[in-house]
């Protein structure tokens, strides 16, 4: 039970290696952008695994005063301000993007290497 | 059996995530995303995360695949080939992969109720939501009363993110195409239209539920923005962008936003204002508990009308302009 | 123990209406054929599952709930296919035949 | 309100005005505003460094709720020092420019680019007036967020590739450090930075800690612009507005640089043994390598704003290459080199700001005979650079003279390092010089008729640069308050 109790560990830590892998490899910005998200959501994932108690249910008390077994609330709000983050960067990085595109007429990192050099 | 779902779920997670690294067309990699956050919004949801299940579909498969469609609209959706030598990449990737699953090791196995992030604080939130607060969401509870400064935090990220979408591209460029005709999403298409506005009020309704009920289950501002958001997205992808804009203008959606941002700020003040500290709701009422219901409310409406005025006007800004030629 | 059955059955024979959508729309030579055995999925393969659950859930809010979400789904299925076939059929394009969607 | 409301009004002074700049039009009332509120939030960072230079640290619990489970907020002699950078930057910055910001950003910008200078205000002050780690995060995506907008706020197109590369490392950053904050609540059960700090030592299983002082320490590095996770720096530093760059540089990397000392000697110290020692082993060869090649990279470069960014990275080094010496003295100087700092390239870059209101490119060989066009300007840009250098007489002198006498403190090494600054003092003197020599000893290329900045921009730029002589030669309160700092962080090492 171990390995499999480390399991969601593990897709956090491939999730979180693909994510930077398309972030830095990739020269188009959009993919890169992609990336991005995906590395994000792999920290999601990395914190709402270890919020969870094994038999919980999610932190709603239902009957006050009967003892329940509850998952951690906590890494819960936390993900939920994470992932308002995360769109909000994306957002802003989708706008850039945009604006590069009209400026140079492209979006592959080294073709606006270049036309940036020509300037 | 919920193990086996979601040891399926999380390997499916993988296999789109390289899907959506692999693959050339940027359109088919977004809408990807979308299943990719769908998938994290089902794991989310076995994993007692019923909130944040809530927040990521809404979120990421919803307003997010919004975003970037509205941008591909404008950049184009292929991506060009090139070889590039990927070691530094990998080097980077290996020595990080590596620390993790080094740290893996010591970690407490999934689900474990002895573990250490169960014992201190946590405890502590779930035993006095009720008597404090007088509210059985435990997490609106914490996101809006106990660390509301956080959250105060996350709304001006949102607005952040807003203004600068706005303020990025607020400068027009000419060289758009003239020949273009404006855009009348489907008005011309009677099926969808129809349907759509059959929908929208439902969308809405669902999104005000989830404004006001997120005490007492899953649900709040950031939720309920997301999905107002997108129901007044979908009025203006069928009725066209013009008509979207004419029942919110930019002039409004920036108030809204704004004014959401500031609510939630002055709630913070008046605390101070009432004797107490920053952001403290228990000087509101003569009862401390109806204080903090009360400042709970407004809290999380300041959160719900930021967010649903950033989100549309970020997709308006993306879908207002003329692409490129 | 006749709901049971009856749940099991209609559960079982949903997963196989999903499995065939899925499988005509990875194997089927066009968007047209391919958007067909993909509807599938969203008719009768939506329609039993939910319906088996809602056979085991029996007379609750639960059921209520998931009546809803099979409305919405019966509405936005068709929807969303004929806008597919409307956009394919107006950009005449159908994308290269044989790889996958 | 009271004395104890300072904290909280520190943040939430900027923040809540920044929703209000959004909303007052396209004219100079945003500006105004933004000035008014960040010259409200300079007087609370004055006040709050009076109340913090006696005591160990401010406490504020925000909601009332009780430290580990609700946020506290901390002001200790170092936030306090920051804050008053952060504020005191932002103010000079926005009263400094206005006709240099009129020109470079467009009307329909102007409120956004506002607010959005306002909630970056807020949340650099956030960050180190927070005492919790998510809360921390959290702030830093609101500055880094609103540091994006403002550098793309102007009309450079070429802003935007460097944006978006701040972006992409900025967002890797923190979510390294996110990592690393969540395998520290893993093992603690705690986000209270105080509380971490006392529970961090009864973890047995010390490997998700080792890995998260990896992730915190990198994630920070990378948006503090350590060397060699600079490669964001020069690009966002050159193209973005004047005023932005003067406000930036002055300030952004360092509150990084804060958030990492604060985690490495008050968290991660405490439980792991001889992590000073692993710290200052990492971090000090970077120093030293960010410090010479930053500062020959600079002496090779042909863009003023470019060097001057260059400049920074070695700067960023000097402070590094204090703090790992683990010592009282090394950190004073560290510290104190961050207010000093600030204080040079901020007058620096507001002579910049002036210089590009009549010139319009700031290649180093478009500036020929600039002196003599602009002479008031010229010569607060040379204050500026002889305290960047570290003449005496000069507050860029106090830190530097600190740091070698921290250096010999450290015996063989320590020699070694005191030729490092040595050397890279000369190569300062080396670029610094080939702006002045551009300016003064090259004939222009137009007309050498007198055309100087507008008088209030000269006026605050002199101000800046008589603020450069005043504290080289009254060092007492950035030194006490460094002093300070330096003991509470060092109170861990043995």
């Amino acid at each position: 039970m171990k390995v499999l109790g480390l399991y969601n560990y593990w897709v956090f830590t491939v999730l979180l290696m693909i994510g930077l892998y398309a972030i830095i490899a990739r020269g188009n910005l959009v993919k890169k952008l992609l990336g991005l998200s995906i590395f994000q959501s792999a920290v999601f994932l990395l914190y709402i695994s270890m919020a969870k108690v094994e038999g919980g249910t999610a932190p709603i008390i239902q009957h006050a005063g009967e003892p329940q077994l509850f998952s951690n609330p906590l890494p819960h709000v936390l993900i939920l301000t994470a992932i308002v983050v995360g769109i909000s960067t994306i957002a802003l990085g989708l706008a850039i993007v945009v604006r590069i595109r009209e400026e140079f007429g492209t979006i592959e990192e080294d073709e606006i290497q270049a036309r940036d050099r020509d300037r | 059996m919920v193990t086996a779902f979601g040891f399926v779920l999380l390997t499916l997670l993988l296999v789109t995530a390289v899907a959506i690294v692999v693959t050339p067309n940027l359109f088919v990699a977004v809408m990807l995303t979308s299943i990719f956050s769908l998938l994290m919004a089902a794991t989310f949801f076995l994993l007692d995360a019923a909130d944040v299940a809530l927040t990521e579909a809404a979120i990421g498969a919803g307003m997010s695949t919004i975003l970037f469609l509205g941008a591909l609209a404008l950049i184009g959706e292929h991506e060009a080939r090139r070889r590039r030598r990927p070691w530094l990449p990998l080097a980077v990737i290996g020595l990080t992969a590596f620390t993790l699953i080094y740290a893996t090791f010591d970690k407490p196995r999934l689900g474990d109720p002895a573990a250490p992030v169960h014992q201190h604080v946590a405890p502590w939130y779930l035993e006095q939501t009720p008597e404090l607060m007088g509210m059985s969401n435990v997490v609106t509870a914490v996101l809006a009363g106990f660390r509301a400064y956080d959250t105060l935090g996350e709304v001006l990220v949102i607005l952040t993110a807003g203004f600068g979408v706005l303020l990025i591209l607020a400068e027009r460029r000419a060289g758009g195409r003239p020949d273009r005709p404006p855009a009348v999403g489907l008005r011309h298409h009677l099926i969808p239209r129809v349907v759509g506005q059959l929908l929208i009020p439902f969308i809405v309704l669902f999104g005000l539920y989830l404004q006001f009920h997120g005490e007492f289950g899953p649900g709040g501002g950031f939720q309920a923005g997301a999905i107002i958001a997108v129901g007044i997205v979908l009025h203006a992808l069928l009725e066209g962008e013009a008509a979207g804009r004419a029942i919110l203008p930019t002039r409004v959606l920036t108030g809204l936003m704004a004014g959401g941002a500031f609510l939630f700020a002055a709630v913070g003040i008046a605390g101070m204002l009432l004797g107490g500290e920053f952001l403290d709701y228990s000087g509101f009422s003569a009862d401390p508990v109806a204080g903090q219901q009360l400042g709970v409310h407004l809290v999380e409406a300041g959160v719900g009308i930021t967010v649903t005025g950033t989100l549309v006007a970020a997709f308006h800004a993306f879908a207002d302009r003329e692409r490129p030629a | 123990m006749i709901i049971d059955a009856l749940s099991f059955a209609m559960l079982a024979l949903g997963g196989f209406f999903v499995f065939m959508g899925g499988l005509g729309a990875l194997r089927l030579p066009d968007l047209y054929t391919r958007m067909h055995a993909a509807s599938l999925t969203d008719s009768l393969g939506t329609l039993l599952t939910l319906g088996g659950i809602m056979l085991q859930s029996g007379w609750s809010l639960a059921t209520v709930k998931l009546l809803t979400i099979l409305f919405f789904l019966l509405m936005t299925g068709p929807t969303a296919t004929y806008a597919l076939a409307n956009a394919a059929l107006f950009s005449r394009d159908d994308g290269p035949p044989a790889t996958a969607p | 309100m009271t004395a104890e409301q300072l904290p909280a009004l520190a943040v939430a002074v900027p923040l809540a005005a920044a929703p209000l700049a959004a909303l007052l039009g396209r004219g100079s009332l945003p500006w105004a505003l933004a000035t008014l509120a960040s010259a409200g939030a300079f007087t609370v960072a004055i006040l709050l460094a009076a109340a913090a230079a006696g005591v160990e640290a401010i406490s504020y619990d925000v909601g009332g709720w009780p430290a580990p489970f609700g946020i506290e907020l901390r002001i200790t002699a170092f936030s306090a020092l920051l804050l008053v950078i952060i504020t005191g930057a932002s103010t000079v910055a926005l009263a400094g420019t206005k006709p240099s910001l009129d020109a470079e950003v467009v009307p329909a910008r102007r409120p956004y680019f506002y607010a959005a200078w306002l909630l970056a205000v807020g949340g650099l002050s956030g960050i180190v007036a927070s005492g919790d780690a998510f809360n921390i995060f959290v702030f830093m995506e609101v500055s880094s967020l609103a540091s994006y907008i403002l550098i793309a706020g102007g009309t450079d197109s070429r802003a935007l590739p460097a944006v978006f590369k701040y972006l992409v490392m900025g967002t890797i950053g923190a979510t390294f450090y996110l990592i690393g904050v969540g395998l520290i609540y893993m093992m603690t059960g705690t986000l209270n930075l105080t509380d971490m700090e006392a529970r961090i030592g009864g973890v047995a299983d010390l490997k998700p800690i080792l890995a998260a002082v990896g992730f915190v320490t990198l994630g920070l590095a990378l948006k503090a612009g350590v060397f060699p996770l600079h490669v964001w720096v020069p690009n966002a530093y050159a193209w973005s507005p004047h005023a932005v760059t003067a406000f930036i540089a002055a300030c952004s990397t360092k509150v990084s640089l804060y958030v990492l000392l604060r985690f490495d000697f008050m968290v991660f110290q405490g439980s792991l043994a001889d992590h000073d020692l692993r710290f200052a082993g990492f971090l000090l060869p970077l120093a030293v390598f960010a410090v010479l090649v930053a500062s020959a990279t600079a002496m090779a470069e042909g863009h003023l704003k470019r060097l001057l960014a260059y400049s920074s990275v070695a700067q960023i080094g000097y402070m590094v290459l204090g703090a790992s010496l683990m010592t009282p003295a090394g950190l004073t100087a560290g510290i104190v080199h961050m207010f000093n700092h600030a204080l040079a390239k901020g007058t620096l870059f507001l002579a910049v700001a002036c210089l590009a209101t009549r010139f319009a490119s700031l290649a180093l060989a478009d500036l020929a005979g600039a002196a003599r066009r602009m002479p008031w300007t010229m010569a607060a840009f040379a204050v500026g650079g002889l305290s960047l250098i570290g003449i005496p007489g000069t507050a860029g002198f106090v830190s530097k003279w600190y740091l070698v006498v921290a250096a010999l403190q450290a015996g063989a090494t320590g020699a070694a390092l005191v030729a490092v600054i040595v050397i890279s003092s000369l190569m300062s003197v080396w670029y610094v010089w080939r702006v002045v020599e551009a300016a003064w000893f090259r004939a222009p290329a137009g007309g050498a008729a007198r055309a100087e900045a507008p008088p209030a921009m000269l006026a605050v730029l002199w101000a800046a640069a008589l603020a450069n002589l005043w504290f080289g030669l009254q060092p007492g309160l950035p030194l006490a308050l460094s002093g300070s700092a330096a003991t509470s962080l060092l109170k861990l090492v043995q």
